[in-house]
């Protein structure tokens, strides 16, 4: 099983959230040679969006962030940032993979993160990737760069290259692990939710952001559209999903999001009403049910009402929203009104390859989760590449792939 | 060895100065979120000093005994939320011992105030900041240990 | 002693903007313990960790660098450091630019008050930094699985393929655990006989898996890497010496007693006896009903055991397929089935015309009969009606409870369990991996899951196991809770070491055992730390009495140092 | 006094069986020896018994410790034990400085009035084998103890620094304390109290005496009698002795297999309810 890295092809790893972190780390631990490939500048993924983390209710920060300097120190580890997989083609022996790695423009083992950059630049277009990201560096958003140059000449280090081009390389690799996270789907084709109509009708990765006590609000409760606190906050879940127009699957993980957030605005600002209208209350997992109940019981607690809402408006005038829903309890139609909503739900898996599913190295189920590999072969993929999964089902996935992959005999399957 | 009599009461003046606060900040919490506010550039008062230490458990409730007794008017201990600590639950058994000293120093009129044991996660960059200027408003209400009781080292260099 | 040199960063004058690095350099200058004092513009990006490394490597020199907070640069120049052989004990970091520079940009003389008082906390500290003696250990390159279910069997098969030698210990007879219960497996409907047919050619014939059977477990010691592990196997007396120990030893299921009639009317079975009527032929029967929670997510039991609502549904659509005209209701209170192929099961058995009614835990169904049950009284949730269902057969899913042995087999091998008994991860990000290092968990010992996913988790601890058997020998500064290097460990004096024993109880790893002191006849304890285990966090040294318990790399000698000279 | 008479007969009896049976193979105990001289005595054989008194009050724990530490195996010793004392032997074999079975305790009575000159709340030992159950005093009526503990930080600090700056750091509460069994002692340490000074250094002199007692302290009162500058010292400690009841409802030297909770009982999971630290919201804007 331990082989020399240069007699070996890598691995490559799609994704570096914490499925694509663990497994990258797990097949270098045994001996194999991994290219972890990450679209965003940093690694860290989807968690390192979450402000706290449920059932402990404490930032996944340290745990991540040591997770991501291993891979970063590790000498079997190649880590390619702002990177995509752009071709994957099967060859006897090997596959080859087309990786693009888009420029940062500024080199993050020249910056040292003083900032001058940023304060340069009049089209704020500089931004660090995460507040505690590794490596720590600034890099401009080619979307909003002038390409004016000012940051070039306040760089003390000379780490800033705004004319760099995107490098495209072809590797050699002995197999891909899928872990490339979900996505949020857009939910304007669903107008009962009025998403888009109201900036208070909120997702619930927005709305996360939104309150996150490392965010712009710096932990306080407040509505998008005016600043100031809601008096009331409803939740709605399924919104999207277990929806045949839309996502026919159970999104796994939104119940729980739901609770926690629920629990934080109750920490925080105990006097914000909080209403999930849900349809299940899925809480599988270890304290899972404990951790909602304790939300529930809270001397004010969280209410629950049963049922999705039929229809989410603006009120005339614009200072709060109508839902309509049916009260299960007295089977009637009432109309609440609600501060903000937040929708939970629309998670989907996020593309593999940029380009038509006939382009799809291995087999994708009808909503785009991995289901089998190429020619019916084990299917290398975690986390939400492969199921809706919370953390821990992620990296178990994670670690499961890579002891497969690691204990094959021989290169990839025919 | 001479034995040094003095009487430490009398000899110091009650000068009204800026408190002197020392910080002991787990290096992934509470250091973290200092951190946080230096990249924001908050100004922050230059009265307190942050020793890192790797979990709040090597905080020796001694050595915040020591601290008072050196001169400090006011200490700081940040560590992680119950429950997020990487060293297990080595968190809480500090938290536990400390909720005592903080007893100890009630009962001998120092004030329990003046030891604030507080949570942090590395996400709460603002709330160091909230936190230290807050404890430095307190403390600087109150009496100066130093003019009461404290070690004769300073005095006996 | 003249044995420090310090390194000044300006990081391109973002800290000498404000802080006055002339009085820094001639107040070092004065200091006797300093030997030389530079000033560099970007430490992190000049690649000097080199020659600064070279400049102190031989005899007793330490260096104290002044600059950005570790996590910007900083932990990345002493990471170089490391690199150029400069250890931990031997180098310092004082950050002066988030930590001071910064923050005190509007008061610059109070900022380089601050920065001299930071860097002569820092001598301090260098002044009294010990080493602390690391360990090499050999690793015994054989792992050891407890428990031959799903999990465990998952876990021995992956280690096998990838080169391993495995120990099986299995409580019964044959391998198989909870699958050997079951007559068919969800979603996919397959007999798990298949399964445990595999499992038992595995255990008998792959030269890399040692099968025993009818085990039990006298005795466990030793540290990640190390274990010693006495057992019996159909009464021999055996020892394993095993690297690492995968722990699967599953959960069983909680017995409805007191519920719902259970044992006073006929027909009212548990999930189980169900399932074990099914293995013996067709269940004839056509009005069903299963009660979801029963014993669960209550007072007692306040979790959700995962795997009842997906069993339910899968036995009433085998009641289904048995009996042409049956009827099945499932009663519950949530339908736990998340994800994409779950949730499709459930919408599959919606189609096939199970019907589901939701109950309120407040006012649960009510079994009538006299001595079979006859009819079920259940008020839907839903609607607020109250309704009578004709009943030839009700099944009530009970959780799953820890293992008789869970506590046992916890206090064997010091790992924690939560308040239901199951194991307990060290977090949620690495969800196998226990507080003693070493030690996997895996399958429902962990948490309730369904043989799929025990398999998944037991493959989770066999990548952990098989990353830890495959090396040779291993560092005990390596089990770091840390990335690269362990902080240091604990020692212990053992002259002062008074045995009283609050170290060993405060240790969150189970790393400090009270031995009796060797030689003497009086009745005297002392503490020895295993280093291995040992993860730096100080406790132990925060609860001595005396000071007998130390961190080389952070004496109380420099924690109090530092504390004296923060206000100097 | 006739009761006081009737209790030494019981115990007479009973430890004269203890070392006929067997039992033990020496009783410890206060003995009037020449000239009226009361002091511990190790009695081997029955008859010595006969010298056997109760009073005055005497820790007989360190003693006993001592003993024990040196004696043979298989060696029993009984000893006659007051409420503090049994609860400090109880807290001796929690650190593994006793070894359980070497021990037999009798447990005697404190009269009444004994119990309001210590300020005992509990002037019994759990174990009752002579002589009957007094009440117990509360130490937080006493005017002494009031005085240093209630009113103001201010005044209460004024207070304490007075009496505090009488110590003259002889050592003797920690030579007299039952529980202090380091060697060396933190108390002798440069790094923690420096040599060479009076009044010692107050703050880590007195306090880390106390706070290393916190959990373990009986209040038996050996160290205040045997402070030769009368501080109250048993006072503070009564003081963290309320903090460990009302806040971990937990009292030392009660049980032998009751643990301390500032070194158990630790969880990792949040504890159930716990709600976010004030400050969060009060100390924002």
């Amino acid at each position: 099983m331990m082989t020399g890295k240069e007699s070996q092809n890598p691995v490559i790893v799609a994704g570096g959230g914490v499925a694509g972190l663990t497994a990258a780390l797990d097949l270098a631990a045994a001996g194999r040679y991994v290219e972890l490939v990450e679209s965003a500048e940093h690694l860290g993924g989807r968690v390192s969006e979450l402000d706290k983390i449920y059932p402990g209710d404490h930032c996944a920060f340290c745990p991540l962030w040591t997770d991501i300097r291993r891979v970063e120190d590790h000498e079997n580890i190649r880590v390619r940032l702002t990177s995509r997989i752009t071709a994957v083609e099967r060859k006897p022996d090997s596959i080859r993979v087309t990786i693009t790695t888009e420029p940062r423009y500024i080199d993050e083992s020249l910056c040292v993160f003083c900032g001058r950059c940023r304060e340069a630049c009049a089209a704020d277009a500089v931004r660090p990737s995460w507040e505690h990201a590794s490596p720590p560096s600034f890099f401009i958003d080619k979307t909003g760069c002038t390409k004016c140059g000012d940051c070039v000449d306040q760089c003390p280090t000379g780490a800033i290259d705004i004319e760099r081009p995107p490098v495209e390389i072809v590797l050699s690799a002995d197999d891909i692990i899928w872990a490339t996270g979900f996505e949020e789907v857009d939910l304007t084709p669903l107008p009962e939710f009025g998403y888009g109509t109201h900036p208070d009708i909120m997702t619930s990765l927005e709305f996360e952001n939104w309150i996150a006590e490392a965010g712009v609000n710096q932990g306080r409760i407040l509505r998008r559209s005016n600043g100031k606190e809601p008096r009331n906050i409803a939740f709605i879940q399924c919104a999207g999903a277990r929806d045949r127009r839309l996502l026919p699957y159970c999104s796994g993980v939104c119940c729980m999001h739901a609770l926690k957030q629920a629990q934080w605005i109750k920490r925080r600002a105990p006097e914000v009403g909080c209403t999930i209208f849900y349809t299940d209350l899925r809480t599988v997992g270890r304290d899972y049910f404990d951790y909602g109940l304790r939300s529930l019981r809270m001397t004010t607690g969280v209410d629950l009402v049963r049922g999705r809402p039929g229809m989410i408006r603006p009120l005339p005038g614009g200072d709060a929203l109508a839902l309509k829903y049916e009260n299960t309890e007295t089977q009637a139609v009432e109309i609440a009104r609600f501060d903000v909503v937040i929708l939970n739900g629309n998670l989907a898996p996020s593309q593999l390859l940029p380009g038509s599913e006939a382009d799809s190295p291995v087999d994708l189920d009808s909503q785009g989760f991995v289901s089998a590999g190429r020619d019916g072969a084990a299917p290398f993929a975690c986390g939400f590449s492969r199921e809706p999964a919370d953390i821990a089902e992620s990296v178990l996935r994670a670690s499961s792939s890579a002891v497969t992959l690691a204990g094959r005999k021989d290169g990839p399957e025919p | 060895m001479a034995v040094e009599v003095s009487n430490n009461h009398k000899q110091q003046k009650a000068t009204e100065r800026t408190p002197r606060i020392l910080v002991f900040a787990c290096k992934w919490c509470g250091l973290i979120g200092a951190d946080g506010a230096g990249r924001k550039r908050e100004p922050l008062p230059p009265n307190f000093r942050v020793i890192p230490v790797e979990c709040v458990g090597s905080v020796e409730p001694d050595a915040v005994i020591r601290a008072f007794a050196d001169g400090m008017d006011g200490v700081i201990v940040m560590g992680c939320h119950l429950g997020g600590c990487r060293f297990n639950d080595a968190n809480h058994a500090a938290f536990k011992r400390l909720e005592l000293l903080r007893a100890l120093l009630e009962g001998v009129g120092i004030g329990r105030d003046r030891l604030l044991v507080t949570f942090g996660t590395a996400h709460e960059g603002h709330q160091f900041t909230d936190v230290l200027r807050n404890f430095t408003n307190l403390i600087a209400k109150k009496e100066s240990l130093d003019t009461s009781w404290t070690s004769s080292r300073a005095r006996m260099i | 002693m003249k044995n420090i040199t310090v390194f000044l960063c300006t990081c391109f004058d973002e800290i000498n903007r404000v802080v006055d690095y002339e009085r820094l350099c001639s107040h070092l200058s004065d200091d006797p313990r300093v030997a030389a004092v530079t000033v560099s513009r970007g430490l992190c990006v000049s690649g000097g960790a080199g020659e600064i490394g070279a400049s102190v490597k031989s005899g007793d020199g330490r260096v104290l660098i002044a600059a950005c907070s570790p996590l910007a640069r900083g932990d990345q120049v002493m990471r170089d450091l490391e690199r150029a052989g400069v250890p931990a004990f031997r180098r310092h970091l004082v950050d002066l630019r988030e930590g001071c520079a910064w923050i005190h940009g509007n008061n610059p003389a109070a900022a380089t008050e601050k920065a001299l008082d930071l860097l002569n906390m820092g001598l301090t500290a260098l002044e009294y930094k010990e080493p602390s003696a690391d360990v090499t250990l050999k690793i015994a390159d054989e792992v050891l699985v407890i428990g031959a279910g799903p999990a465990g069997m998952a876990a021995a098969t992956a280690l096998a393929r990838c080169g391993v030698d495995v120990r099986v210990l299995e409580r019964g007879a044959q391998p198989g655990g909870m699958l050997g219960l079951v007559s068919r497996s969800y979603p996919d409907n397959t007999d798990p006989s298949e399964k445990i047919a595999a499992f038992r050619d595995l255990a008998a014939s792959d030269p890399r898996i040692t099968f025993h059977s009818k085990v039990k477990i006298i005795s466990a010691r030793g540290y990640a890497g190390n274990f010693t592990v006495r057992f019996t196997a159909e009464g021999e007396e055996l020892q394993a010496h095993a690297g690492a120990v995968i722990i699967a030893t599953g959960g069983r299921v909680f017995p409805p007693k007191g519920y719902y009639r259970y044992g006073e009317v006929r027909e009212v079975v548990s999930q189980i006896e169900l399932e074990a009527r099914f293995r013996k032929g067709p269940v004839k029967k056509e009005n069903a009903v299963f009660i979801q929670c029963v014993g669960a997510r209550c007072e007692e039991r306040p979790y959700c055991s995962t795997i009842c609502c997906p069993a339910s549904i899968k036995n009433a659509m085998r009641i289904m397929d048995e009996n042409e005209n049956a009827r099945v209701w499932i009663l519950h209170r949530d339908i736990m089935m998340p994800g994409t192929t779950l949730e499709a099961y459930y919408k599959k058995a919606m189609e096939r015309g199970v019907r589901f009614i939701r109950y309120a835990e407040s006012d649960p169904p009510r079994i009538l009969g006299d001595e079979a049950v006859e009819t079920v009284e259940v008020r839907d949730d839903i609607t607020g009606d109250r309704r009578t269902i004709p009943a030839d057969l009700v099944v009530l899913s009970t959780p799953l409870i820890a293992g008789t042995d869970a506590e046992a087999i916890g206090d064997l091998f010091g790992i924690q369990r939560d308040s239901y008994g199951f194991f307990r991860e060290i977090y949620p990000l690495h969800p196998v991996e226990t507080r003693i290092d070493g030690v996997y968990i895996c399958g429902s010992a962990r948490w309730p899951v369904s043989s799929e996913q025990a398999m998944v988790q037991g493959e989770a601890a066999a990548m952990k196991a098989a990353a830890l058997v495959g090396r040779q020998t291993i560092r005990a500064s390596e089990f770091s809770r840390v990335p690269g290097a362990k902080f240091g460990h604990a020692r212990v004096n053992e002259d002062t070491c008074s045995g009283c024993g609050n170290c060993a109880a405060v240790c969150s790893f189970d790393a400090i055992r009270l031995q009796r002191r060797s030689g003497e006849g009086e009745f005297r304890m002392v503490s020895r730390v295993i280093k291995v285990r040992c993860k730096a966090c100080g406790n132990c040294l925060s609860v001595c009495p005396n000071g007998s318990m130390q961190m080389p790399e952070m004496n109380t000698k420099a924690l109090y140092g530092m504390v004296g000279k923060a206000f100097s | 006094m006739k009761t006081q008479q009737a209790m030494i007969d019981q115990a007479k009896s009973l430890l004269k069986k203890l070392l006929e049976d067997g039992e033990a193979t020496a009783v410890f105990g206060l003995a009037r020896g020449m000239g009226g001289v009361t002091a511990p005595r190790i009695f081997t054989m029955p008859d010595e018994l006969d010298s056997l008194v109760l009073e005055p009050k005497w820790p007989l724990a360190k003693p006993a410790m001592e003993i024990l530490r040196t004696a043979p195996g298989g060696y029993r010793l009984a000893v006659v034990c007051r409420g503090c004392d049994e609860r400090a032997l109880v807290e001796l074999i929690k650190r593994n400085q006793v070894d359980a079975d070497a021990l037999v305790m009798v447990g005697v009575a404190c009269s009444g009035e004994q119990a309001s000159i210590c300020l005992c709340d509990r002037p019994y030992p759990s174990k009752l084998d002579i002589g009957e159950a007094a009440h117990g005093v509360d130490p937080f009526d006493d005017p002494g103890v009031k005085y240093l503990l209630e009113g103001d930080t201010h005044t209460r600090m004024g207070r304490w620094e007075r009496v505090l700056k009488r110590c003259v750091k002889c050592y003797g509460c920690r030579n007299s304390c039952p529980i202090c069994v380091c060697d060396p002692c933190k108390l002798e340490g440069e790094p923690w109290v420096r040599r060479g000074i009076i009044p010692t250094e107050i703050l880590s002199f007195h306090l880390i005496r106390a706070f290393h007692l916190a959990d373990t302290c009986v209040a038996c009162g050996a160290c205040q009698e045997a402070c030769p500058a009368g501080i109250p010292l048993v006072t503070l400690q009564h003081a963290m002795r309320r903090a460990l009841r009302e806040g971990f409802e937990y009292e030392a030297g009660l049980d032998v297999n009751e643990k301390t909770p500032v070194l158990f009982d630790f969880i990792q999971a949040p504890e159930k309810d716990r709600p976010i630290p004030d400050w969060i919201n009060t100390l924002r804007d």
